[in-house]
């Protein structure tokens, strides 16, 4: 793989329009996400938030880091280092949002304030269990 | 007399700041040997230590506090300063680029700064053992790391610096395998010790700046509280847990996946014989170094943890033993109709097929989830990572370094003497831990400074093992040293091997190659080049 | 389903031993089998394939891959290993789901001891009573550090969280004293933190619940206090012969003068012994760390009495 | 091998390499593999951050508000723009334009100031609230459970990209320099393209760490 490319002994260069309009675009995305935040949309701004961003990390990625024009093999590695973190996200994910499934514990929480035992109460803290 | 000696990479140029500041990978390589070395002195003595301690129940040699300190700095140096570098940096460093026909690693001077943060690390490390030792198990689990009055900062520290220089081996060797390979040099056509330490490199860049950010939330726990591991500040101790493993886990295959590579080259070398399914060892390297990602939580099946993600988790690592398999059967396979010679790194060779064998047919006894609730934390567990790491890393690491010793000094070590020491450490080793399986069975848990009478006598059984275990490693010590300065001389192809790094002399110049090396054949020609051994 | 005691094994004394056991054997005898595979052919290879280095070495003929073999033992490891893992998932499913007609019991474990509270009012200390053929919930939380409730026999194993509720069952299957074991590393009394199952027939544990913590209240204060001082886990921490355990010793301590760690001095009477029983952290003796837990709840001022008692009577 | 080549090797061109275009491929490459580590690096507080803010969201949502929304589009402007410069500087050097490189590599400098700048500002006001992290947070006006855990992560996350913002000035810096002293041609210009990737990634952290503290909380 990866046969010496003889022909580019000189940089690729992108025409200055190109950055500038990226440029652009990423200012004018950052305005709209601002924007957005302020209409409630409830769990959807969450949504809309993250989406802007990746478009945006996407932006940046491909045109000001060259990934659409460079060796393809940091593109690949970009995205394994994505994959790797979303397996991170996702597998931890699995547990924290799972857990208390089998057991019903009619206790009240040790502390009410720990956030980690919501899931595992079946009765919201404030309520007296008979 | 000797010309290749005085043109050696050993003798040109000479002087102490010529090594110290030296860019040469085959140099570098040797510093790293001995900081590993040294480190693997500390945690031994460390290790015989806290074996003696167990000899009998209760107070034997030291109280339960430097007990604790004894096994937390025996598992963090010898995971952290000796075991993750040991292969890669030592071994990978010296071959890499010799086995791809290159001059040097991709970036020279990145790989000296390695073993400079590789030092500053582990002299953090150690000196977390003056400042009031540390407690906790190499673990870290919150929030006993966060309550501990141990020296637990510097020590995260020293890991958290040992981390980066770890990533920069790793990144170097991506690069390097990527890009400085002899034009010719395809992948299907790279010795299997290189796809070893390429998917050992891939490992080492995902995994360790997880572990970097763990122990920096840690350091942030214990000094202003954050709240995300300690659950008096409303934290998770589960999910440390997870943060940790997801690096911890993944560690495990750097440690062992540069061991099956070197176990490829050894068992091909020693049968005279092509390995068997080249492409299925190679791919399953790659396979391994993927799934490793995928199984951290089988470390948690009873840290409460909810059940769905224990039964993921227990699923994933059923499909990292497979590979593993495939990687045992094949090199079987190879000694099918070999000319097999028994010379000390394949009778270390053939020690870690017996015991890893062993140690991957006990590990299926852990990922089974039910199983998995009885032995969880036992000696049944010490005994398991004993065997994949010790027998298992340590065993390859013996075998690579005995095998390309002549390489690396130009002198053979005395063949007799390090027959003996095999026997030595391979009966040492069975007796050690062969012991702990029925121990953990029975219910004994690990980290115990004191034990009920019924564990006893397995315990003694145990110590006495180690004793033999640490009397071969010092026997080791002293014909290696001594073949240095008095050895035999070597040739340049004392085993009759087909990788490149055997056609050029032996020590090699400081530019490996005297002349730029050709690729008449493949690394596991046996079938079609008869290749004679040539020594002195 | 009852299994006795293997070289591998401690007796199965729950209801879920028997089907754990039947898949860790079904485990030992598989891979001996596999294992059994890998060193007859390693073997024999090494002595059918022996070559001397006398010898010259010539070019070797052999299969350089073989699709058939290497999908072999690709595709049985796999279906021997999804077999595990369903039969493993199975039992584990059923060692988390407890059953409806449980009694419950809350455990707390602490540096060093173990604390069990009944729902009739009674406290235990390190000795968990549990009727015979009666399936026991355990509802478990640390005060301090995670710990982990391990008792062989049973084959159960959960971690204990600070500031969480885990849950773990078992329904004992014979009449017996078992070990409990803390398996989750957790400082310099991690390996004292042992405590003992007692199993006894529906009959006993009955009378046990009438007579409160197994009796002892009609003997002498001291050996009242004497065997409370163990039966609390007292002596985890503390000798009484003298010597530097994690706590101090405390034979002869009463009456005398002490150093603090706050720099002032206490004479040990009957309320500092109290204090330090009931607010540990009150008062620190220089040169130790401030680790113990309150006994508050679980003595009463009868019990505290008695162990005052003893602590008078030790020289 | 070296010797009798010396002559036609180009000055950058390192002993080990052999032509100019492997080494500066080689060193690309290097450098997306350190951009993967600092991205599971910062992963690891992303992971903190959902897993956290999945377990009570109503917390997150009411502490994000004490988060200055208008100080944080400014900075996001000031990054993005720095970014821009960046990439613009490199070009200018591709074309032969040092001047022009050197003018936009002195704007990113300025603007990586400006926004450490902006963020002591924000820093300084917190912890004048008292919204400090862990068990140093005193400020009592959010509603919510453990808002200090919001916090906490708040300063980890911005604090850790502090650092790194810190760590690319020196870079820049540096690279402004050799850029200046003439280092750098349309044919090698490796080492500048390197620091650019890595501001780029400074960058692209920030473009996701604004929105998620920032915008939702």
């Amino acid at each position: 793989m990866n046969k010496p490319a003889h022909h580019e002994s000189r940089p690729h260069v992108l025409p200055l329009r190109t950055y500038l309009l990226v440029a652009f675009a990423l200012l004018v995305l950052t305005v709209v996400t601002v924007a957005v935040s302020f209409v409630p949309l409830g769990g959807a701004n969450a949504l809309v938030a993250v989406g802007i961003a990746s478009l945006k990390a996407a932006l940046v990625a491909l045109f000001f880091m060259h990934l659409l024009y460079d060796k393809k093999i940091n593109l690949i590695i970009f995205l394994v280092a994505l994959s790797f973190l979303t397996v991170f996200i996702a597998l931890t994910m699995f547990d924290t949002l799972t857990r208390g499934g089998f057991d019903i514990i009619t206790r009240d929480p040790i502390d009410p304030d720990a956030v980690i035992y919501r899931d595992t109460i079946s009765a919201p803290p404030d309520t007296t269990t008979d | 007399m000797d010309t290749t000696f005085e043109r050696s990479y050993l003798k040109t140029p000479k002087g102490l700041a010529s090594w110290l500041f030296t860019l040469d990978h085959k140099r570098i390589g040797l510093l790293y040997l001995f900081g590993i070395m040294g480190a693997f002195l500390i945690g031994g003595v460390f290790a015989l230590l806290v074996r003696l301690e167990l000899f009998g129940p209760d107070k034997t040699l030291m109280d339960a506090d430097t007990y604790n300190q004894f096994f937390t700095l025996h598992g963090a140096i010898m995971i952290f300063m000796f075991i993750i570098p040991s292969i890669p940096a030592t071994l990978g460093n010296f071959l890499l680029p010799q086995m791809i026909g290159a001059r040097d690693v991709a970036f020279p001077r990145l790989n000296l700064l390695s073993w400079y943060v590789y030092i500053f690390g582990s002299v953090f490390a150690v000196y977390s053992i003056a400042a009031g030792g540390v407690d906790t198990g190499w673990t870290f689990y919150t929030p006993y790391s966060t309550e501990s009055t141990g020296a637990v900062i510097s020590m995260t520290l020293g890991i958290f610096i040992l981390g980066f220089s770890s990533i920069f081996t790793g990144l170097n060797f991506i690069v390097t395998i990527h890009k400085m390979r002899l034009p010719g040099l395809t992948w299907y056509k790279l010795p299997l010790f290189v796809w070893g330490l390429y998917a050992t490199a891939i490992i080492q860049v995902l995994a360790t700046p997880v572990l970097g950010i763990t122990l920096l939330l840690l350091i942030m726990e214990r000094t202003f509280g954050i709240g995300i591991f300690d659950p008096a500040m409303g934290g998770d101790p589960v999910l440390y847990q997870h943060f940790f493993w997801f690096y911890s886990h993944p560690a495990v295959y750097i440690m062992i996946l540069p061991g099956m590579g070197i176990i490829s080259e050894l068992i091909a070398v020693f049968s005279h014989r092509r390995i068997f399914g080249y492409k299925a060892i190679a791919y399953s390297s790659l396979a391994i170094a993927f799934v490793s990602f995928l199984v951290w939580g089988h470390h948690m099946f009873t840290s409460g943890q909810s059940e769905l993600a224990a039964t993921i988790f227990s699923f994933l690592t059923f499909l990292v033993g497979i590979p593993s398999g495939i990687k045992v059967f094949n090199w079987l396979a190879t000694l099918y109709k070999g000319k097999i010679t028994l010379d000390t790194p394949m009778l270390y060779a053939l020690s870690f097929l017996f015991l890893f064998t062993i140690g991957g047919l006990t590990g299926v006894f852990l990922g089974a989830l039910a199983v998995d609730v009885h032995l969880h934390d036992t000696y049944f567990v010490v005994a398991h990572f004993h065997y994949v790491m010790m027998g298992g890393t340590v065993m390859a690491f013996l075998g690579g370094l005995h095998y390309w010793w002549s390489k690396m000094w130009g002198r053979h070590y005395s063949e007799r003497w390090a027959k003996i020491t095999c026997a030595l450490i391979f009966i040492g080793f069975n007796v050690t831990f062969f012991s702990q399986f029925f121990l953990g069975a029975k219910g004994m848990p690990r980290r115990y400074y004191n034990y009920l009478d019924q564990f006893q006598p397995l315990h003694a059984f145990s110590s006495v093992g180690s004793l033999i275990l640490g009397a071969g490693f010092v026997v080791m010590a002293v014909y290696l040293i001594f073949s240095i300065f008095k050895g035999r001389r070597a040739g340049t192809n004392p085993w009759g091997a087909m990788t490149l790094e055997w056609t050029n002399p032996t020590p090699p110049p400081p530019e490996n190659f005297t002349e730029p090396p050709r690729l008449e054949y493949g690394p596991y020609d046996y079938d079609r080049v008869a290749v004679e051994r040539t020594d002195t | 389903m009852d299994t006795a005691g293997t070289i591998f094994l401690p007796p199965g004394s729950s209801t879920l031993a028997g089907d754990v056991d039947a898949l860790f054997y079904f485990l030992v005898y598989a891979s001996i089998a596999v294992f059994g595979i890998v060193v007859f052919a390693l073997v024999f290879f090494i002595i059918r394939y022996r070559h001397r280095r006398t010898e010259k070495l010539a070019t070797t003929q052999g299969p350089s891959h073989s699709l058939r073999l290497e999908l072999l033992w690709s595709i049985i490891p796999t279906i021997l290993v999804i077999i595990v893992f369903v039969w493993g998932f199975r039992v584990f499913i059923r060692m988390h789901v407890v059953p409806k007609d449980a009694m419950e019991i809350k455990v707390t474990g602490q540096k060093w001891f173990w604390s069990f509270d009944y729902p009739e009012g009674i406290a235990t200390v390190n000795e968990l009573v549990v009727p015979v053929g009666k399936p026991v919930k355990l509802l478990m939380s640390s005060s301090d550090v995670i710990h982990s409730f391990f008792v062989p026999h049973f084959r159960i194993k959960m971690d204990v969280l600070p500031n969480r509720y885990t849950v773990t069952w078992f329904e004992a299957i014979r009449p017996g004293n078992y070990d409990l074991f803390c398996a989750e590393f957790c400082g310099d009394g991690h390996s004292d933190m042992i405590g003992k199952v007692r199993v006894v027939s529906e009959r006993e544990f009955a009378e046990w619940l009438e007579t409160g913590t197994a009796g002892g209240e009609d003997l002498p204060p001291e050996q009242y206090g004497a065997s409370l001082f163990v039966g609390r886990a007292c002596h985890t921490c503390h000798s009484v012969e003298g010597q530097r355990m994690i706590g101090p010793a405390l034979n002869g301590i009463f009456g005398k003068e002490h150093a603090l760690a706050s720099g002032e001095r206490v004479i040990a009477d009957e309320n500092y012994l109290r204090e330090s029983i009931l607010e540990p952290q009150a008062k620190i003796v220089a040169g130790y760390e401030p680790v113990m837990p309150t006994y508050q709840g679980l003595l009463n001022d009868r019990q505290i009495d008695a162990l005052i008692a003893y602590l008078k009577s030790l020289e | 091998m070296t010797a009798d080549h010396a002559h036609d090797r180009p000055g950058p061109l390192a002993h080990h390499f052999t032509e100019l275009e492997q080494q500066s491929d080689s060193v690309k490459m290097g450098m997306w593999i350190f951009l993967l580590t600092e991205i599971l690096l910062f992963g690891g507080l992303f992971v903190a951050y959902t897993v956290f803010r999945a377990w009570n969201e109503e917390m997150f949502i009411n502490a994000h508000k004490f988060l200055d929304i208008y100080l944080g589009t400014i900075n996001t402007i000031v990054l993005i723009s720095s970014s821009a410069t960046v990439a613009l500087a490199i070009r200018a050097v591709q074309i032969g334009d040092r001047r022009k490189a050197v003018i936009l590599l002195t704007a990113t400098l300025a603007l990586a100031v400006v926004f450490l700048v902006v963020k002591y500002f924000e820093y300084s006001h917190k912890f004048h609230l008292g919204q400090l992290p862990g068990k140093y947070y005193t400020f009592t006006g959010v509603e919510g459970s453990n808002p200090h855990i919001f916090f906490g992560i708040y300063f980890a996350t911005t604090g850790l990209h502090g650092l790194h913002v810190l760590g690319g000035i020196i870079v820049l810096g540096w690279m402004l320099f050799r850029t200046a002293r003439g280092d750098f041609s349309p044919e090698y210009h490796t080492p500048l393209e390197a620091a650019g990737l890595y501001w780029h990634l400074v960058d692209m952290i920030w473009i996701y760490l604004f929105p998620l503290l920032y915008l939702i909380g």
